[in-house]
């Protein structure tokens, strides 16, 4: 419509409009490009099956280790396979797990059982099983790989998974209550499942005699709650679901340190987590996973009878596994947050201030490149 | 021998030349056309009052003389001071300014300066300020100086595209407004600066108001009557202008709804533009409309470039106002004196299309070299645009009239012919 | 029926429905998790995650989650959720384009009330000149480039996972959306590796220049967010379109001085009809502050949803109401 | 005593005037020029003769000038009217001053002398193409407004409202003008100044072709209404001198003439 034939508008075409149209068309590109490559790996997976691991079974070296274990040395789950080495590194939440299941049906959680120095043990005859979000039984799936019993247990929804492993085993005259119990809070950064107090009910049982529950206090609002150092964490103790008074519970910390505390009157028991992570500060990880047992002992005299042997005494030991990270105001400044702030905030409004005092500025000139 | 009778003093002469020239185009207003407007009275008694009984209207207030509507006259009212545009269209006067100016020269400034050569005002403008537009404007500043007026230059750019003009601009209106309260001696305010946006944006309403009437088919008023109620805003108090503008709309509705008409029956719509038409000089627009022809709609600076564009603004703190203020008379003036002027071409060819015109007339005064330049851009476009037109040259002398008349009836006719065969 | 439900809409005051519809907008975004309220993770908009009451998840934040994932995993099936995410993203933006910058988003909400304490103060605003503006139009292109390069780099194992997520560490929203709901735990600078202390430095730095930035200068943040640049690629796909009609227009650069963003094109341009340009935040003052009829019109399905009447002008300038005080005082 | 005789053939009225040997006036004489003007004239002078008690051998030298001043055999001698009212006006306006230029406006024609410090003729124009600015133009405007020509003066300065222009110079669309002007009941007395007004202005610019000197002298019939002559006095801006008989300047200079060519003969 404008009838100047002469020269273009002086308006030029919209400066970034070029950009536009190129970034969409290599996206799109890029989006056909992954597809292509998505739908060629499925079809090489199925025309050749899945690239096995080198074929012939390694004989795992660590079983030979599993030494006939007295009935008093504890035994506690752990959730890093104990034949892998790499110490356990999990990040804060892998992402293996979600999407390596092919079959799509519920994801499920393995745990080994083991005892010293995550010494994987079996031959052990347990009554394993497990209690779900609602705190209802489930059972636990028990399958062998390589002479190690792995127990996995599905944990189709967010919460809070309670694996309870119970071995009796009578000794001359005493016998042996040991548990092993594992507590798994699953959920995913970021999920929006709502957490209420129903998650935070203790477990009532009458599965196992004896049990140590951690009291959720309310500052745990979310499922990725993870224990840090400095946390002040409390335990009660039940025997027979009722409160278990000066039972000792002992703390081990994988880095050394160890406490034993007794329960109170009413059964709780309760300490602060200690700091034991002290790197220089540019090799500080965050992230940095360490592991801790607690194992609650308590003996009492009641004599029964198991099958057809007797005892007098029952020696009641209930071990806990618990991971904790470094506490965030380890590696996170309030202070020096607030002081760059103040500063930035400071320096700008004195340079925003200073540029608007002086805008009476004659003529810009117009510079020359010599 | 008779008896003595005393004789005219030579201002008294040129006032009874002016006043003749003005009645007699008021005469011909309130008595050569069909159904006269009641409510015009009010401007034809304005017109008589001043130019032909020299009756002062601001004597109050300090009267500030501008050469051009680049002037922004919001600055004017916010400081106290009654705006004066001093474009003049008497041909008394420009036979005066005709000794001080080169030969060639546009009649418009001719009068101008013979206007203040004679000094005869009844408004006589305490200071002058002239924007840096027209040429022969800009230079006739020292010869208006060289009469003792106080005349200030205010810069203007002349390139409006590019932003360097925009900045330069803004700063050469807020030096004007410094120099302006510093000879008020009364400061610039938010609030006077805001009432005075609000009553000039209220006065444009009443002209986009008004325009709107000559949009429809049955047009109720002259295009000369809409030349004198804007060019009665070169001078007179606004609030009366207002009340009489609003007057006028009223009785407008309702000869629209009574469907009285001004035109013949099937006169030719014609779009006005070229040099702008100032009283008396309305020698073209009365051919035109006496040739039955309407003029529904013009593209001049005396009249709608005037109304035309209203200043918005977002924060109403002075810098912001003053900001919009500069970028309005800068951006939207679609004057011929910038290099390039596409937005001319592109108003007259949305005029044309909005008021439904047959036709249009671009007049250029003889020495106006910078209409002249742009009527072979106009008439190209308006070739493409299919729309004809007619380009004419006059000044102020009354006598071609015949000459002229004959064009425009011959170029009217073409446009009744070109109606029918349409049809 | 019709053309009176148009001069209703089209001489309304902007300024008022747009204010409540941010006010609401804000509530919504910035408190409907006490509500449960969920639009997912895709939004267009900076409601962010950190804030842990927010009713929605920037999409920023989530597509540097998605794309940080390890290649070999990025390129096999968990493309597929990535390309879920783009396409919810997509979807959400094209119901309002850029009016999601302009009405719906907390964070643009919060400058524009800072600027009205300053206009109630008193005190002007500053603004670009055009060659400064030419020049920063280009940062936000440049964070788009850390928020799509850095999470691949990590996926590639180039960058260490302290690069999680590194726009939102350096973008001040993370700092100061918590603040809403009480939370001033983000003024805090991570010093767990060298990475992240600088980034958290960044963020905080950005948050303080924010509130001078925003104080001075009218939707300070905008300009410079990735977010912006963002929808600026997937601006056609919109059923929103912004036209200008080039032949009513006469360049008087009101909507120049109105608008927030500075865009020169709006007033400059008369040839293209699509007036978008990726600094726009489609908050429609420039359409509320053009005195010609239909010149610049806001399309929704090529219908007119919203555009320039002289009328509206007038109420809105109210040079109309200057009629009552004239009649008043007269 | 000897008499001498200037004769004045004009378009529109024959004027006769009379001299002594001094060269002073004793009598004059108006009449029609008419068709006949040759038979009109002889008879005029008779009347006049008779009127003033002479006899006609008392008259010894007549000259005659204006149009008809070929035709008028009995004359002795016949000289142009621009040299008559050259010589005429130099000397009715003796007592005034000098007389450096001349604005006749006669019943047909107006012109412009314009004479040097001797009162030789220096420039000349004339306008007698149209009847613009002469007395046929008032006397239709007279007969349009249905009043006396003479009374024209009066109105002139009886006229409040600004003077209504006549734009058209020529004198009949004139005509159609002023019956529009009265048609929209403007007053007389506004019409009347705008007509005298319009002539004013083109006297001046006619008489500017000649240059404006000192001492303007104004004669010819219309010279009698003395509101053309204030709109002439304020148009040029000075002072003109119009005699008590405006019409019979040229045929008095006539006389005068024939005193200095009878002198001149005889000597």
């Amino acid at each position: 419509m404008i009838t100047s034939k002469k020269r273009d508008n002086t308006s030029k075409k919209p400066k970034m409009g070029f950009l536009n149209k190129r970034f969409l068309f290599s996206l799109i590109i890029l989006v056909l490009f992954f597809i292509g490559l998505n739908i060629y790996s499925g079809y090489s997976h199925k025309a050749y099956g899945a690239k096995e691991k080198n074929s012939q079974e390694t004989q795992c070296e660590k079983c030979q280790t599993i030494s006939k274990i007295t009935p008093r040395t504890p035994i506690y789950f752990t959730l890093s396979d104990p034949t892998k080495n790499d110490k356990g590194r999990g990040g804060m939440h892998s992402h293996e797990g979600d999407y390596k299941n092919e079959s799509y049906k519920a994801p499920s959680k393995k745990a080994w059982l083991v005892s010293g120095e995550n010494n994987p043990v079996s031959g052990l005859d347990l009554k394993t099983f497990v209690f779900d979000t609602m705190q209802t039984q489930k059972d636990v799936k028990l399958d062998n790989k390589m002479g190690i019993n792995t127990y996995s247990f599905e944990v189709p929804k967010n919460g809070y998974y309670n694996l309870f492993a119970k071995s009796e085993i009578i000794d001359n005259d005493t016998l042996f209550y040991r548990i092993a119990k594992l507590e798994y809070l699953n959920g995913k950064h970021g999920s929006k499942d709502i957490y209420n107090e129903e998650i935070k009910k203790e477990i009532k049982t009458d599965k196992i005699k004896i049990d140590l529950v951690r009291l959720k206090d309310d500052n745990e609002n979310s499922f990725f709650y993870r224990i840090s150092m400095g946390d002040a964490l409390k335990f009660k103790a039940t025997l027979d679901g009722k409160p278990l008074q000066n039972a000792d519970l002992g703390i081990d910390l994988n880095s050394g340190w160890s406490k034993n505390i007794k329960t109170d009157a009413n059964g709780t028991a309760s300490f602060v987590m200690i700091r034991d992570y002290f790197p220089s500060w540019d090799k500080f990880d965050k992230r940095y996973k360490q592991e801790m047992l607690l194992t609650l002992t308590f003996s009492e005299d009641i004599n029964g009878t198991i099958g057809d042997q007797e005892y007098k005494k029952v020696n009641y030991i209930l071990t806990y596994p618990l991971s904790y990270y470094p506490n965030s105001s380890d590696y996170q400044s309030y202070s020096y947050g607030l002081l760059v702030g103040l500063f930035v905030f400071v320096l700008s409004g004195i340079v925003v201030y200073l540029y608007r005092r002086r805008r009476t500025k004659p003529f810009k000139e117009i510079k020359y490149e010599e | 021998m008779n008896t003595i009778h005393n004789i005219e003093s030579p201002k008294e002469k040129q006032n009874r030349h002016k006043a003749m020239e003005a009645i007699k185009l008021l005469n011909t207003l309130r008595e050569d056309f069909k159904a006269p407007i009641s409510s015009m009275e009010y401007f034809y008694d304005l017109f008589e009052r001043v130019h032909c009984k020299h009756e002062s209207l601001h004597d109050d207030k300090t009267k500030i003389g501008t050469m051009c509507i680049q002037i922004p006259s919001e600055i004017i009212y916010a400081l106290d001071g009654v705006p004066i545009r001093l474009c003049n269209g008497f041909y008394t006067d420009d036979e005066i300014g005709s000794d001080f100016m080169p030969q060639k020269a546009c009649p418009l400034i001719k009068a101008t300066v013979g206007h203040f050569a004679s000094g005869n005002f009844t408004d006589k403008p305490d200071i002058v300020f002239s924007p840096t537009t027209c040429d022969q404007k800009t230079k006739a500043g020292t010869t208006i100086e060289s009469f003792g007026y106080k005349f200030i230059d205010v810069d203007f750019p002349r390139t409006k595209e590019s932003e360097a003009s925009r900045e330069y601009w803004r700063r050469s209106v807020k030096q004007f407004a410094v120099e302006l309260s510093k000879f008020q001696g009364k400061k610039l305010t938010k609030n006077n600066l805001r009432d005075a946006i609000k009553k000039i944006g209220y006065a444009q309403l009443l002209y986009h108001k008004l325009s709107e009437f000559r949009k429809n088919e049955i047009v109720p008023i002259l295009g000369m009557d809409v030349f004198l109620v804007t060019n009665a805003f070169f001078f007179d108090k606004i609030d009366n202008w207002i009340e009489a503008t609003e007057k006028l709309i009223s009785e407008l509705e309702i000869r629209a709804k009574e469907k009285i008409t001004v035109t013949g029956k099937a006169s030719p719509r014609i779009i006005y533009t070229g040099s702008p038409p100032i009283f008396p000089n309305y020698k073209i627009p009365q051919i035109i409309e006496e040739s039955d022809g309407i003029i529904v709609a013009d593209e001049t600076c005396s009249s709608n470039r005037m109304f035309n564009d209203m200043v918005a603004v977002d924060e109403w703190n002075i810098y912001d106002m003053m900001d919009s203020i500069s970028d309005k008379y800068l951006k939207a003036c679609t004057c011929p004196i910038f290099t390039k002027n596409e937005d001319r071409i592109r108003r007259v060819v949305q005029l044309a299309r909005e008021y439904k015109a047959d036709g249009v007339i671009y007049q250029a005064f003889a020495g106006c070299t910078v209409y002249e330049m742009e009527q072979r851009s106009v008439l190209e476009a308006m070739e493409k645009e299919g729309i004809p037109i007619l380009y004419l040259e006059s000044d102020y002398s009354p006598s071609q009239g015949g000459q002229l008349s004959t064009r425009v009836e011959a170029f009217i006719e073409s446009l009744k012919t070109r109606r029918r065969n349409k049809k | 029926m019709k053309s009176r439900i148009k001069n209703f809409i089209n001489n309304g005051d902007l300024r008022r429905v747009r204010f409540w519809i941010q006010l609401i907008t804000f509530v919504l975004f910035v408190y409907g998790g006490y509500l449960a309220i969920n639009f997912g993770s895709s939004f267009p908009i900076f409601t962010c995650p950190y804030n842990d009451k927010t009713a929605a998840t920037c999409y920023v934040i989530a597509l540097q989650h998605q794309l940080a994932m390890p290649t070999k995993v990025l390129f096999s099936a968990a493309f597929i959720s990535i390309l879920i995410g783009l396409v919810t993203f997509i979807a959400w933006f094209m119901i309002l384009n850029k009016a999601w910058c302009g009405y719906m988003c907390p964070f643009g909400t919060l400058q524009d009330w800072i600027t009205a304490l300053r206009k109630k103060i008193g005190i002007r605003f500053s603004i670009y000149t055009q060659k400064q503006f030419d020049q920063l139009s280009k940062i936000k292109y440049l964070f788009l480039i850390i928020v799509l390069l850095f999470p691949l780099l990590i996926g590639a194992g180039v960058l260490s996972n302290n690069w999680s997520a590194a726009f939102c560490q350096m973008c001040p929203a993370r700092v100061i959306s918590p603040m809403f709901v009480g939370d001033f735990s983000q003024w805090s600078i991570d010093f767990s590796s060298k990475t992240n202390m600088i980034l958290t430095a960044l963020g905080i730095s950005f948050a303080a220049l924010f509130f001078i930035g925003a104080f001075v200068k009218k939707r300070f943040f905008c300009f410079f967010c990735p977010m912006s640049a963002l929808h600026y690629i997937f601006a056609d796909t919109s059923i929103i379109r912004f036209r200008k009609d080039g032949s009513k227009c006469t360049r008087c650069g009101d909507c120049y001085a109105v608008c927030d963003m500075q865009i020169k094109d709006i007033a400059d341009d008369v040839i293209s009809t699509n007036i978008l340009r990726d600094d726009c935040i489609l908050c429609l003052k420039c359409v509320a502050a053009c005195p010609e009829d239909d010149a610049l019109h806001f399309d929704i399905l090529n219908i007119k949803a919203f555009s320039s009447t002289r009328e509206g002008f007038e109420k809105r300038m109210n040079i109309g109401s200057y009629t009552k005080n004239y009649e008043a005082n007269k | 005593m000897k008499y001498f005789v200037g004769i004045d053939i004009g378009s529109t009225a024959i004027k006769i005037s009379i001299v002594d040997d001094n060269k002073n006036l004793i009598g004059s004489k108006i009449s029609a020029s008419g068709s006949m003007f040759y038979k009109y004239a002889q008879e005029t002078l008779d009347a006049l003769i008779s009127e003033l008690g002479l006899n006609n051998n008392d008259i010894v030298y007549i000259v005659a000038t204006g149009y008809g001043r070929k035709l008028y055999k009995e004359a002795d001698e016949n000289i142009s009217e621009i040299t008559a009212n050259a010589i005429g006006a130099r000397a009715a306006a003796s007592e005034f001053g000098e007389i450096k230029t001349i604005i006749n406006i006669g019943g047909q024609d107006s012109k412009a002398i314009s004479l040097d410090n001797e009162g030789n003729v220096v420039n000349f124009a004339m306008n007698d193409r149209c009847a613009a600015g002469t007395g046929k133009f008032l006397d239709v405007v007279a007969l349009k407004l249905e009043m006396d020509v003479n009374m024209l003066g009066e109105y002139h300065f009886r006229s409040k409202g600004t003077p209504l222009s006549v734009s058209s110079t020529c004198a009949v669309f004139a005509e159609s003008e002023i019956i529009g002007l009265l048609g929209n009941d403007h007053s007389i007395e506004d019409i009347v100044c705008g007509v005298h007004y319009s002539i004013a202005k083109r006297i001046v610019k006619l008489v500017k072709r000649v240059g404006i000197k000192e001492g303007i002298y104004f004669d010819g019939g219309p010279a009698l209404n003395d509101g053309l002559v204030n709109a002439i006095e304020n148009e040029i801006g000075q002072r003109i001198f119009v005699p008590k008989h405006p019409q019979i300047t040229t045929s008095f200079g006539a006389a005068i003439m024939g005193v200095d060519s009878y002198n001149y003969e005889n000597s």
